[in-house]
């Protein structure tokens, strides 16, 4: 499958594999870090996880395709993701003044 | 690159107001302050008009531009009066009792330079011919949304939603982004065309059916299909309902456009059909989508709630429509046969008629606080009749009652769906739409036969949302009689590119007499 | 009076036949119409006077004079009928024109002489009997006698619809008709419950036979293609059959067309009263006496004896039909003399015996002899109303007395003259004395059961059934006419009666209640209108007894006995049995006779109908002629029934309510109250159709709410319990809605990839 | 025949209905009355300019486009069953505001603008030419109805009036899916999308019988439950128990026909194969229905609910000639949903005002008013013996034409080629079952006026006069009831005026079934010309209904 498009001079699918591999692998960590920590803010950095391993796809794609637009997406998942920080800091800390605490689970008034 | 920058001529006057915005939102002079929303309706209609004068794009769906940015400026005014009064409250009250105003106490600047951003955001997914674009234009629409959500009420409970929408929507994000760099992997490309040029060409492959399925799954938190519905009802209600009636409408139309371009980069076979797998996955999650969120909505007495589960069946109503895709005869299909017509039509139905709701509950007030369970609304038709009203030809309209909007919506889907040959599908749709009657009609007796209930409640001072309302209603009926021209434009709108196009396709000209275009010279 | 009328004047112009006369059906004169639409108008005029509030009698003599009208039009008819039958149409009615096949039920009349003879009796009966009332529900002026009159003139207009319809949905129309007034006014006193329910019990029992009737007119149709008699008593089809019959050959006659017959005999049984339909004719009497008379006696319950003559072909062409008839004529005719022999209510035995000779009539259908029902009817209708209206006369003075127990010796109350002698010759009739018109037409009957194959079973019963009519009959007359004079006033029936009012206040009970009648109560004897009529009607009986001996004719091509016979045989009905008595009076055997000539007009090709099966030679009956045998037999039976019931209940009679027949039937045992309470058949039908129906209607109406509607609602409330069963997903926990969007994710991929690998893809 | 009529018979009751709920609430009643008058102007323009010698094709066609890419005008037209089904909607208007007088105290400007909107409604959805807009008009007479029974119905009328709506409701949107098959189906054949009726009609016929056979379980879905068919029938009671009088008059006059004229001019046309093959399904359900409905009416207490279930029973023998598939069947049950509105009807209205004087339906409670109330009870038992089937009265025709269709449609009749057979989907059993109904109806029915009317006068405890109206009926009552009891002598004793006219139109809808038939089952050695008369024959039947 990865063969086609391949150029001569990209990264061998031999090679493509580990870093898909790790790739994954962060993603599921983060994935499963989302789904078991409480406290927000290491809530919010496994979402970070989850967007650099989709980065280090991005990167190792583009390596394989030799093209720029790999790099240049993962530049832009950056920004997005120190804006998304930004924005998460935020509303912990303003949820932290009302709450004093950080955890996600005190956060159930709505339901049903 | 120059030429592209005509497509987005209607993101940059939004933008260039949400920057004006943003100074007139925390002006120390009132009357200053005052001018934000009309300077939002003014950026809005000069964007409108832009949206008009568009070129076609070079997406996948060249004509999607026009209809989504006009539609999403229209719809982004008739918000605009409902959305007034939403934040500030207490800021301008201590303002106008003399007290000098601090711009560092106000959300207002934010509030309506957000809701422009979001719109901003909307537009460039309908006009993104590129992964990253479509990215970045999702982030752009959802970004501005969490803000608004939680600054909406003082209460806790917007805190609660917003820290909901915002944690589930990075996930979301986390898993389409995975998806496009999935896509991106297969393809060689981030360019939607030259994707699906190269799937048409070579196959999807399985690295890109897994991109397709997981952009697919990510993008539908955006529309809050199933299994990425949760976070909608806690997050409608917990917002205020001016931004819940935005929600509703804005991620949702930014994630079908976006469902759009990444099924259309599966493509539409010679069968009309998806692939098997993508058909499958949006076949049941459309089936889900419907039923959980109707058979969920039945259970609520919370207005919002409710509202939001309603939004969730219609999401899988539409789903409906991106199943029967653009129809076989591919660019000659005709309205009937377009599903992607049909949503985009639906989109604005749904757009209308679900303001009104909304605005209905935003326009009632007890002590600065909105109106939510259905206890609240009793009676409403005597006691406030117009917002009553209001609330019975939404709701039916909502409900699918003919002749009103929603019904003529319906029908589009009802037919795409059959002739798509998905007609289990379609049975499912009915039958949802009438367990769906359950609640509408509870919310249609509850104002209209019921006694009123005295729980406090008043027609809310902010005139621009009885407005809102008013405006809701009146298009549910008045643009019955347009609707022709509405129908005509979502159809040309949602005709794919030349489907047998190699590469990105030239610009073309066979949209010539689209009404919407009529300007385009 | 009327029968004298009848045999003489115009009698001739009947049988004045053109020989050779055109095929097919000719039209009549339209004013024919009057004889129905006159009886409508009296109802309609009747309706606008209770809509008036009038309080005079007007609406007996609007009545009155209309039916006359309508009878001297009928008597017009009959003059002026030229022996060819014809139809008049008075508008379309149902008509459907498929591309296949066409229903056609025009409101429309058909005139033979099947039709003139029962219209000159209904039309004739019911303006005396209109006269009756007009005296007899005096206590009612106001709107129920406008309301009794109405329903009268609606119910000669049925009756009209019924006889001269000319297809078989008109027909339909007269006899649901004449039930609906049936209906009407035996549930006159509406105020009584038994009242209305007999009249319930009398139109629901008789949609039973309608059911039967409709289904056969359906049949008819699909088989023949037509309900109207004018094309159907002439299809070919049919005269082929008929042909068939004649030589016995019913395996070529479809299965199909001999259902015809067997279904409208359902309906003929209910209307008829017949067994096991005859439940609802006793109840019946709980209206008004003059409507016993007239359509309880007289006319509309002799309708199933029109239906099977008018169907007489179709009938003949079914094996078993007419057998069936005649045994349920039979065992009706025995069953209800049972009951009527252990009854105390002289009304109730007056209808028993009516049950008992409407099976007579339909014996005699069975048995071959149309012509024997036919006159059957005829001199019952005459005897019977003045029974009734005689008993109705008694009601009347004596303040609702019914009991036999509690009357006797009404002779010789003043004014009672009249109705005692016309008592008298009903009686006489009834129980077939010597030269009377009932024991002439009886002994028709009886003769022709003993002398048709395999009847002779039914000619014995018949028999012993003449016997018992005659002890029941004149136990009657015995116990309440003669005898030692003593009444009790009754419960008087008409609560607006003010006349009997003091009746009702002397009344005693009848366990303390001595043998005097002076403590206050006056009997009321009737007046001149009761009086004329009677005496009309006695005359009339009496007279009836000639129609045997004059009217015969030549004119069909054979010999026809008497009046009666000429014109049953000269339309639909005519049938000649092979083993007919009557051969042995005919010059020569009908079957070389009847073909040929008239074949060309397909009724008189009907009326040669010939034997079924060949017979070589005459039967007889003990060597005799059977019918002169019949003379003598039937005579004697009576006699001694008459007999027995004067050794039983005349003599040495002291009082009202003690007799002989008290300790005799000790000796009985339980049989006599069984047979006073009718066989149990009413609680039979209540335990094995009523009750079972009403248990299985709990039983729906109970699946109807729980399990038709109990599903409907769990269908409706399944969306809501799936709701409950998702609704823990949103438990509102921000982690919660992760691994449910992750879960999901990871399961519908994981479906979908089973799916569609597994599906083969697509 | 000029389409304006059509058109002024939807909007006068609209015009009416906006003027009485903008009006002076106290002159609700006169406006409406006056509004449903005046709709009786063009009503009777039409039937004086329609032309009967040409009543199987459409007149008064008009069209203009609406929503154009999904095919939808608003195109109307009728032929003679429509047109007269239409009248009798418009002659029910002032029956039923007549009958409302004192009967609705409270919110007169609501009862009266939905009632003509109702009415309006009504028209629409015999007057449509158009698929959808017929749709429309179907469905959206529940609004009005659900409105009315909600809103002034009796104590039960919150349960009663949601059922009614979600069942009926649910039962359209299957229906809604079928017709937009047959669309589909129309437009690949044709290769234009199209709404319009007459095209649809002839297109349909093509379908392969497994279409057909989904097509026709869609629509019936929607059109049973109207009707409503056994199983399906359970909210009818509960809705007629509840509803206002006028409610009551209306469904059964107009509303339950919606579903019986839905199959006769949708399933029957559309999938005529299919009906063929499943008639005697749905006449087993119908004579089930009949027998069923009939022992339930006789034991019940509430007159209502009676006369509801009898509605039921009498439906079923609608069903039942429409399944027979014949012109006999046909006919009869045409001629049966024009004339069971004027018994039911009526009977209703007697309900009606007995329930405004003694405020209970219970029979344990009152009876015996024939000596109270003798006008009243002359005119009860009237439509009770018209709804009984009694020969003279309306019930009659129509329930015979029904059986006998039933009876005559055997198909080894017809192959024997006896000449009162037609047509192949029923048989004899099909009408002696059905026609027990006619003793369960006299039964139920005469139990009824036996307990009502007649019997010694019981009145609830604690009853007083009625401080308006008088013991016995009216003149304004009478008036209300003068018109149905003349149209039920008049069309009992005169069908004709009904049969000649929807002879045309019922003859050729059986032509296009026996076409159709021909066409899915070709006889052997029937050649290409065959086939292309078939062709021809569907195509005249599609054209007589297309619009120009």
């Amino acid at each position: 499958m990865l063969t086609a498009g391949v150029s001569e001079y990209g990264l061998p699918a031999s090679v493509l594999a580990p870093y898909l591999f790790v790739s994954a692998a962060m993603f599921v960590i983060g994935l499963i870090g989302f789904l078991t920590r409480k406290n927000l803010i290491i809530m919010f950095l496994c979402t970070e996880l989850m967007f650099q391993a989709a980065g280090l796809a991005l990167i190792a794609f583009g390596r394989h395709h030799l093209g720029e637009d790999g790099q240049t997406f993962v530049i832009f998942v950056l920004c997005v993701a120190a804006a998304e920080a930004a924005m998460a800091l935020a509303l912990v800390v303003l949820l932290f003044r009302r709450r004093e605490t950080l955890s996600a689970e005190a956060w159930k008034e709505l339901n049903g | 690159m120059s030429e592209k920058l005509a497509l987005i001529w209607p993101e940059f006057l939004l933008f260039m107001t949400t920057c004006v915005v943003m100074l007139t939102g925390q002006w120390p002079n009132a009357s200053v302050r005052r001018l934000t929303p009309w300077l939002c309706a003014i950026g809005l209609i000069a964007a409108g008009g832009a949206s008009m004068m568009a070129p076609p794009g070079d997406g996948l769906f060249p004509g999607l531009m026009g209809y989504s940015k006009l539609l999403t400026a229209g719809i982004g005014l008739m918000m605009l009066p409902l959305l007034v009064g939403t934040v500030d409250r207490k800021v301008e009250r201590l303002a106008a009792e003399g007290v000098p105003f601090q711009p560092i106490r106000s959300n207002g600047a934010e509030f309506y330079a957000f809701f422009l951003f979001s719109l901003t955001g909307l537009m460039l997914v309908s006009s993104a011919d590129d992964l990253i674009w479509l990215f970045l234009a999702l982030e752009l629409t959802s970004l501005p949304t969490y803000i608004m959500v939680t600054i909406s009420t003082q209460g806790t409970r917007s805190q609660e939603a917003g820290i909901k929408y915002f944690f589930l929507g990075a996930l979301g994000a986390a898993i389409f982004l995975y998806g496009f760099a999935l896509l991106y992997g297969a393809a060689g490309s981030t360019d939607i065309p030259e994707i699906a040029a190269h799937f048409q060409a070579n196959g999807v492959g399985s690295i890109g059916l897994l991109g397709i399925l997981i952009s697919l799954v990510g993008v539908a938190f955006k529309v809050a299909a199933v299994p990425m519905h949760f976070y909608t009802p806690d997050v409608y209600q917990g917002a205020a309902s001016p931004v819940s009636a935005m929600l509703a409408f804005v991620p949702k139309a930014a994630g079908f456009l976006a469902i759009f371009m990444i099924a259309g980069v599966a493509g539409w076979g010679e069968d009309g059909r998806l692939p098997a797998e993508v058909d499958a996955l949006l076949w049941i999650m459309a089936a889900l989508t419907m039923t959980v969120g109707n058979v969920l909505a039945l259970l609520q007495s919370s207005v919002k709630r409710m509202m939001a589960y309603s939004s969730v069946a219609h999401s899988g109503y539409m789903l409906v429509g991106v199943l029967a895709g653009p129809g076989i005869a591919g660019a000659d299909a005709p309205f009937w046969q377009n599903g992607l017509a049909a949503v985009l039509f639906y989109l604005l139905c749904y757009g209308v008629m679900n303001l009104g709701v909304f605005g209905v509950l935003a326009s009632l007030e007890r002590r600065g606080e909105e109106a939510d369970e259905i206890d609240d609304i009793r009676g409403l038709c005597k006691t406030v009749p117009h917002l009553g009203w209001v609330m019975v030809i939404c709701s039916l309209s909502l409900l699918g009652f003919p002749p009103l909007l929603g019904f003529i919506g319906k029908i589009g889907l009802f037919t795409a769906g059959v002739s798509s040959n998905n007609i289990p599908l379609v049975l499912i749709l009915g039958l949802n739409s009438a367990i769906a009657a359950f609640y509408y009609l509870r919310l249609v007796g509850a104002v209209y036969f019921e006694p009123a209930s005295d729980t406090g409640f008043r027609a809310s001072p902010y005139g621009s949302r009885h407005f809102a309302s008013l405006l809701s209603a009146a298009g549910v009926i008045l643009l019955l009689f347009v609707g022709n021209g509405l129908i005509k434009s979502a159809d040309n709108a949602s005709r794919p590119d030349s489907p047998t196009s190699e590469a990105a396709p030239p610009e073309t000209d066979y949209r010539a007499g689209d009404d919407l275009h009529a300007g385009h010279g | 009076m009327i029968a004298q009328t009848l045999s003489g004047t115009f009698l001739q112009p009947t049988l004045a036949m053109a020989p050779d006369v055109p095929a097919g059906i000719g039209t009549g004169p339209k004013w024919v119409l009057l004889i129905p639409f006159l009886a409508a108008l009296a109802a309609c005029l009747n309706g606008v006077y209770a809509a008036m509030g009038n309080k005079t009698r007007l609406p007996a003599w609007t009545t009155v004079a209309l039916l006359a009208v309508s009878f001297f039009a009928t008597l017009a008819m009959a003059m002026g009928f030229d022996g060819n039958a014809y139809t008049v149409k008075a508008f379309d009615w149902i008509q459907v024109h498929g591309e296949s096949a066409s229903f056609i039920a025009n409101f429309s009349f058909y005139v033979d002489t099947l039709t003139i003879y029962w219209m000159l009796f209904v039309t004739g009966l019911a303006t005396l009997i209109a006269l009756y009332a007009s005296e007899y529900m005096n206590h009612d002026l106001g709107v129920s006698y406008c309301r009794f009159f109405a329903a009268f003139g609606l119910f000669v207009f049925s009756m009209a619809c019924l006889v001269m319809g000319d297809n078989l949905v008109m027909l339909y129309l007269g006899w649901e008709g004449v039930g609906l007034c049936s209906y009407l006014l035996i549930g006159y006193f509406y105020k009584k419950p038994e009242a209305v329910a007999a009249a319930k019990k009398a139109f629901i029992v008789n949609r039973v036979g309608d059911l039967g009737l409709a289904l056969g007119l359906y049949l008819a149709y699909v088989h023949f293609g037509t309900v109207e008699y004018s094309v159907l008593f002439s299809d070919e089809k049919l005269l082929a059959y008929v042909e068939a019959a004649k030589v016995g050959a019913f395996d070529q006659i479809p299965a199909m067309a001999q259902w015809i017959a067997l279904l409208l005999m359902v309906g003929a049984f209910g209307k008829s009263a017949q067994f096991p339909l005859y439940v609802w004719l006793p109840d019946a009497m709980e209206g008004p006496t003059p409507v016993s008379a007239l359509i309880h006696a007289a006319t509309m319950v002799t309708a199933g004896v029109y239906l099977i003559a008018r169907f007489y072909p179709v009938f003949l062409i079914s094996e078993h039909a007419l057998p069936i008839v005649a045994w349920i004529g039979t065992i009706t005719a025995f069953l209800a003399a049972t009951i009527g022999m252990a009854q105390f209510d002289i009304k109730r035995i007056m209808a028993y015996s009516t049950v008992s000779q409407l099976g007579y009539m339909f014996a005699g259908l069975g048995v071959l002899t149309p012509t024997g029902g036919a006159y059957h009817v005829l001199t019952h209708a005459f005897f019977k109303a003045l029974l009734f209206l005689c008993c109705g006369a008694v009601m009347h003075g004596f303040a609702g007395q019914l009991d036999l127990r509690k009357l006797s010796g009404i002779r010789r109350v003043p004014g009672w003259g009249i109705v005692s002698l016309g008592m008298l010759v009903g009686c006489l009739n009834l129980a077939g004395v010597p030269f009377t018109a009932g024991y002439f037409s009886k002994d028709t009957i009886l003769a022709e059961a003993f002398v048709t194959p395999g009847a002779s079973m039914i000619g014995w019963i018949l028999l012993l059934t003449a016997g018992m009519t005659a002890y029941y009959t004149f136990r009657v007359f015995f116990r309440v006419f003669v005898g030692p004079t003593h009444y009790e006033a009754g419960d008087d029936h008409h609560d607006h009666d003010d006349d009997h009012a003091h009746g009702e206040e002397h009344h005693h009970d009848a366990g303390e209640h001595g043998d005097h009648h002076a403590d206050g109560f006056h009997p009321h004897a009737p007046g001149w209108a009761i009086n004329t009529v009677l005496a009309v009607l006695t005359v009339a009986s009496l007279a009836a007894t000639g129609l045997y001996f004059v009217g015969g004719s030549k004119d069909l091509g054979y010999k026809t006995k008497h009046y009666a016979d000429t014109m049953v045989s000269a339309s639909t009905a005519s049938y000649h049995s092979p083993y007919s008595a009557h051969a042995f009076h005919d010059d020569h055997h009908g079957d070389d006779d009847h073909s040929g000539d008239h074949a060309d007009d397909a009724h008189k090709a009907l009326a040669g109908v010939g034997p079924r099966g060949a017979i070589d030679e005459p039967l007889m009956l003990f060597g005799k002629d059977p019918h002169k045998v019949m003379y003598y037999v039937s005579g004697i039976v009576g006699a001694i029934g008459i007999a027995l019931a004067w050794v039983f209940h005349y003599a040495g009679r002291k009082t009202a309510g003690e007799c002989r027949m008290d300790g005799v039937a000790r000796l009985f045992g339980p049989i006599p109250r069984w047979a006073e309470n009718k066989w149990y058949v009413d609680e039979l039908y209540d335990a094995i159709i009523r009750i079972p129906l009403r248990v299985a209607s709990h039983l729906m109406h109970w699946f109807d709410k729980l399990v038709v509607d109990g599903l409907v609602n769990l269908a409706g409330m399944m969306p809501r319990v799936f709701g409950w069963f998702v609704r823990p997903s949103q438990s509102g926990v921000l982690q919660g809605y992760a691994a449910g969007m992750v879960g999901g994710v990871a399961i519908l991929l994981v479906v979908i990839v089973l799916a569609v690998r597994l599906g083969g893809g697509s | 025949m000029n389409p304006i009529w059509l058109i002024l018979m939807v909007l006068v009751p609209i015009a009416g209905a906006l003027l009485v709920a903008f009006g002076n609430a106290r002159n609700a009643y006169r406006d409406a009355l006056f509004a449903s008058f005046a709709s009786l102007v063009p009503a009777l323009m039409a039937l004086l300019e329609f032309d009967f010698t040409d009543s199987a094709s459409f007149q008064g066609l008009w069209s203009v486009g609406w929503l154009e890419p999904l095919g939808l005008s608003l195109s109307i037209g009728v032929d003679s069953i429509a047109l007269l089904l239409i009248l009798l909607s418009v002659l029910l208007g002032p029956i039923c505001v007549l009958a409302s007088k004192t009967a609705i105290t409270e919110n007169r400007r609501l009862y009266y603008s939905w009632l003509l909107v109702l009415q309006a409604a009504m028209v629409g959805v015999f007057a449509s030419r158009d698929l959808i807009l017929f749709y429309i008009c179907f469905e959206f007479t529940l609004l009005p109805m659900f409105v009315l029974i909600r809103m002034f119905g009796s104590t039960n009328r919150v349960a009663a009036s949601t059922k009614f709506f979600l069942y009926t409701f649910t039962g359209s949107l299957v229906t809604l899916a079928g017709l937009v098959y047959v669309v589909y189906f129309a437009a690949q054949r044709n290769g234009e999308w199209s709404l319009d009726i007459g095209v649809l009609t002839t297109a349909a016929a093509f379908m392969s019988p497994g279409e057909q056979a989904l097509v026709l379980g869609a629509m019936l879905a929607g059109f049973a439950v109207k009707v409503p068919l056994f199983p399906v029938h359970t909210w009818l009671p509960l809705a007629h128990t509840e509803a206002p009088t006028a409610g009551s008059v209306i469904l059964a006059g107009v509303l339950l026909k919606l579903g019986t004229y839905g199959i006769y001019r949708f399933a029957i046309p559309m999938a005529p194969v299919g009906f063929v093959e499943y008639a005697p399904t749905i006449a087993v359900l119908a004579v089930i229905g009949i027998i069923y409905a009939g022992l339930i009416c006789w034991i019940q207490d509430d007159i209502k609910k009676l006369v509801a279930y009898s509605s039921v029973s009498h439906l079923g023998f609608c069903v039942l000639g429409l399944t027979a598939v014949n012109a006999t069947g046909l006919s009869g049950s045409v001629l049966y949903m024009l004339s069971h509105g004027f018994s039911t009807g009526g009977l209703f209205l007697m309900i009606g005002f007995m329930y405004e004087r003694y405020h209970t339906r219970d029979m344990r409670r009152v009876g015996g008013l024939a000596s109270k109330m003798p006008v009243w009870s002359f005119f009860m038992v009237f439509f009770a013996m018209a709804s009984v089937g009694l020969p003279g009265l309306n019930g009659f025709p129509s329930e015979l034409l029904c059986l006998i269709s039933a009876f005559q449609a055997d198909a080894s009749w017809v192959a024997a080629g006896e000449p009162g057979a037609a047509g192949v989907t029923l048989g004899p059993w099909y009408a002696i079952f059905a026609g027990t109904g006619m003793v369960i109806a006299a039964m139920y029915l005469l139990i009824m006026v036996g307990r009502i009317c007649f019997g010694p006068l019981t009145e609830p405890e604690g009853h007083h006069a009625h401080d308006v109206l008088p013991d016995d009926l009216n003149l304004r009552e009478i008036i209300t009831l003068v018109p149905l009891a003349a149209g039920c002598l008049v069309f009992g004793l005169f069908p004709g005026l009904l049969l000649d006219a929807i002879q045309e139109p019922v003859n050729q809808t059986v032509r296009l079934v026996e076409s159709a038939q021909e066409l899915a089952l070709p006889r052997p050695g029937a050649g290409p010309e065959t086939d292309a008369g078939v062709l021809m024959i569907l195509d005249e039947a599609g054209a007589e209904g297309a619009n120009p």
